[in-house]
């Protein structure tokens, strides 16, 4: 049956099987039981709408002994509408009845068959006015020579007196070969900048804080954590000597505990040994 | 011949004189952008051209009738507007091209069942033509472009249902699925109809979604049968 | 609207009965075939396809009449014909892109120094600078309009002197180059080293003619060397 529908006939080489003499021989040229049914209804030369549908019947019924007796191979679908034919032939032959249950009259069954025949009828003729149509690059033309949409592009520049500015001043202090001279900064935290911050943390130092953990947050890294450690146990060392703070190392290089001084001798040094961090 | 050309400019004169409400500057520039432009435009991409308040329908409907008669036509395609010219003169202009594979009796009527009876599942279109529709038939279709899978059918299996593109419509001229040839009198024998003559519901084709489709969500499992893919859902 | 169509098919119906003698079946033609060709066309091409004794230069100058104010009009270029459309309406065809954009650092540079030191040549540019000026970065400050050409200088050779434009004034909001800011300005705005280098100064620029500057005369022979052009003169 797939064999028969990929069977790519145009209408031309299907006009041609349409010929009574060449039914037999081309049986492959159909598209389907459907399509040998609609073009025998045709050769009955009326109205599809008022065909004899018995006589329809025999003549697929003809066709289907012939190619047979030619041995030609028939696919499964026509075999099946060949007993489907014959059955609702012998029942439009027999008095009217009523089939089992639910079973369409074979009248219904004619009428359903007419009008089946009648839509594929109608669909190619649709076909063949779609078809007709004028098409557009091959009947119609549009422009042949569109003119294209320009995209102009609107350029507006951003620079603002600002960047006029600095572009003379740089440019001009450039070529004057003048380089002010511009001091590098050494990573380098002031003494008086750490005593000052430690003065001002004094009252916050609740008991004996590590010197490390004083440090300003932002210097505590690398070179300037190292320039941030010297300052402030200098500042502190002026400040021990002053009296303000009190300093406690338990072991060289070991960790410098700091507190405020004000808090007077009575208070008993609490500094735990187990919290002593190591070297 | 020059007495032609100036009766012509007369008539042009007289054009721009009486015309004013219909706003003879707006008219210009209508058949200047369709005329430059190389695919049809819709009222919308005019109007963003035209200034604001110009009457497009009104004028699409001038330059149509100016031009009716002309060798070149204004078309309405898949509702939009594009010039084109005079279908009288294919003769003077048609050009043998090699048609994209010279289609199959069974690929022009496939396309014409999914033209008139859009949307159509595969089953309805191998029951209108009573043969088996083989996968190519649909393919060479798509890849033309001029069907799409437009939505699934609410029935068992939910099945795809195909309906044609835009460029089924700019390609044959048309201006909807609506226009189509013979289309009315398709619908009026009952031949649209999905279920033989038993009267009721005659289903348009109708590029809008049916009672019974859902639109397309290609990220939908496959369901040949009812069974439920739960790898996927 | 319908009543403006109805007069323009008036029109069309007129046309058509009274230019006869022109025959507007030929006229049909060729305006299909203009109007679907993908190239220009001469009256030789136009004739292969017309019927044989188509008076083709008068059906063309008929056409052009017919398209005279509308909004493509037929034209004629190195013999050959084509539909364009008018020039009036090629804003249409138009489509505005806006982009920003910054000058290269070379280009502010030039430019801070001609609104500096105006009127300034070309070497004088150089010397500020200290490099060689590309001949791009004067084309690019005139292209955008900043910069024009002011006068020439009374020295050897006479060499053009750049000043900047009204353009220049309003995209930078200047009321006038004299409110460029000067020396201390720059300072307190922190453009410059508190203590500036030895030998900045900050001239007065002026719009006013220099001492030693005549107004440009665009007719003025271009003379490299002192020498007066004696086939030009």
């Amino acid at each position: 049956m797939s064999e028969t529908a990929e069977n790519f006939e145009d209408f031309e080489a299907a006009a041609i099987v349409r010929d009574d003499e060449a039914l037999l021989v081309h049986v492959d040229g159909f598209e389907g039981p459907l399509d040998l049914l609609l073009t025998l209804a045709r050769n009955q030369k009326v109205d599809i709408a008022k065909i004899s549908i018995l006589k329809l019947a025999d003549q697929y019924l003809e066709f289907i002994e012939s190619a047979k007796k030619l041995n030609l191979e028939l696919a499964a679908d026509y075999l099946v509408m060949a007993a489907w034919l014959a059955y609702l032939k012998s029942r439009l032959i027999l008095p009217q009845e009523k089939g089992p249950d639910g079973e369409p009259t074979a009248d219904e069954m004619a009428t359903r068959l007419r009008w089946r025949l009648q839509r594929l009828d109608a669909m190619r003729a649709a076909a063949t006015r779609l078809m007709g149509r004028e098409r557009l690059d091959r009947d119609v033309f549009g422009r042949g020579d569109p003119e294209a949409v320009n995209v102009i592009k609107l350029r507006t520049y951003k620079d603002t007196m600002y960047d006029l500015l600095t572009a003379y001043a740089t440019e001009r202090a450039r070529k004057l070969g003048g380089k002010s001279y511009r001091p590098q900064m050494a990573p380098v935290l002031a003494i008086e900048e750490a005593r000052e911050r430690l003065e001002r943390m004094l009252g916050k130092i609740s008991d004996w804080s590590a010197l490390t953990g004083l440090l300003p947050f932002e210097w505590q890294g690398g070179a300037r954590r190292r320039s941030a450690v010297a300052s402030t146990l200098l500042a502190c060392l002026e400040m021990a000597r002053d009296g303000k703070v009190e300093l406690q190392q338990m072991a060289p290089f070991a960790e410098i505990f700091v507190r405020d001084g004000q808090r007077g001798p009575d208070v008993p040094s609490n500094i735990p040994e187990a919290t002593t961090p190591g070297a | 011949m020059s007495s032609v050309a100036k009766m012509i400019e007369t008539i042009e004169d007289q054009m721009e004189v009486e015309s004013t409400e219909a706003n003879p500057e707006h008219l210009r520039m209508v058949e200047a952008l369709l005329f430059a432009a190389s695919e049809p435009l819709d009222q919308k991409a005019l109007s963003t051209s035209l200034p604001e308040g110009a009457d497009i329908p009104g004028l699409l409907q001038a330059l149509e009738a100016v031009y009716e008669k002309r060798g070149v036509n204004l078309c309405c395609v898949a509702g939009k507007y594009q010039f084109r010219t005079a279908s009288d003169l294919a003769f003077l202009l048609r050009k043998e091209q090699p048609e994209q594979k010279r289609l199959s009796k069974a690929a022009i009527e496939t396309l014409s069942i999914i033209a008139y009876h859009q949307p159509v599942t595969r089953a309805e279109i191998e029951d209108i033509r009573g043969v088996a529709m083989s996968k190519g038939t649909i393919d060479i279709l798509m890849e033309i472009g001029w069907i799409k899978i437009r939505g699934r059918k609410r029935t068992p299996g939910r099945p795809v249902t195909y309906g044609t593109t835009e460029a089924f419509l700019i390609q044959f001229g048309l201006e909807s699925v609506a226009h189509l040839p013979g289309v009315d009198e398709l619908k009026a024998a009952g031949f649209l109809e999905a279920i033989p003559p038993s009267g009721f519901d005659v289903p348009n084709p109708s590029e809008a979604l049916g009672p019974d489709e859902d639109p397309y969500d290609p990220n939908e499992p496959e369901m040949a049968t009812g069974s439920v893919n739960l790898d996927e859902a």
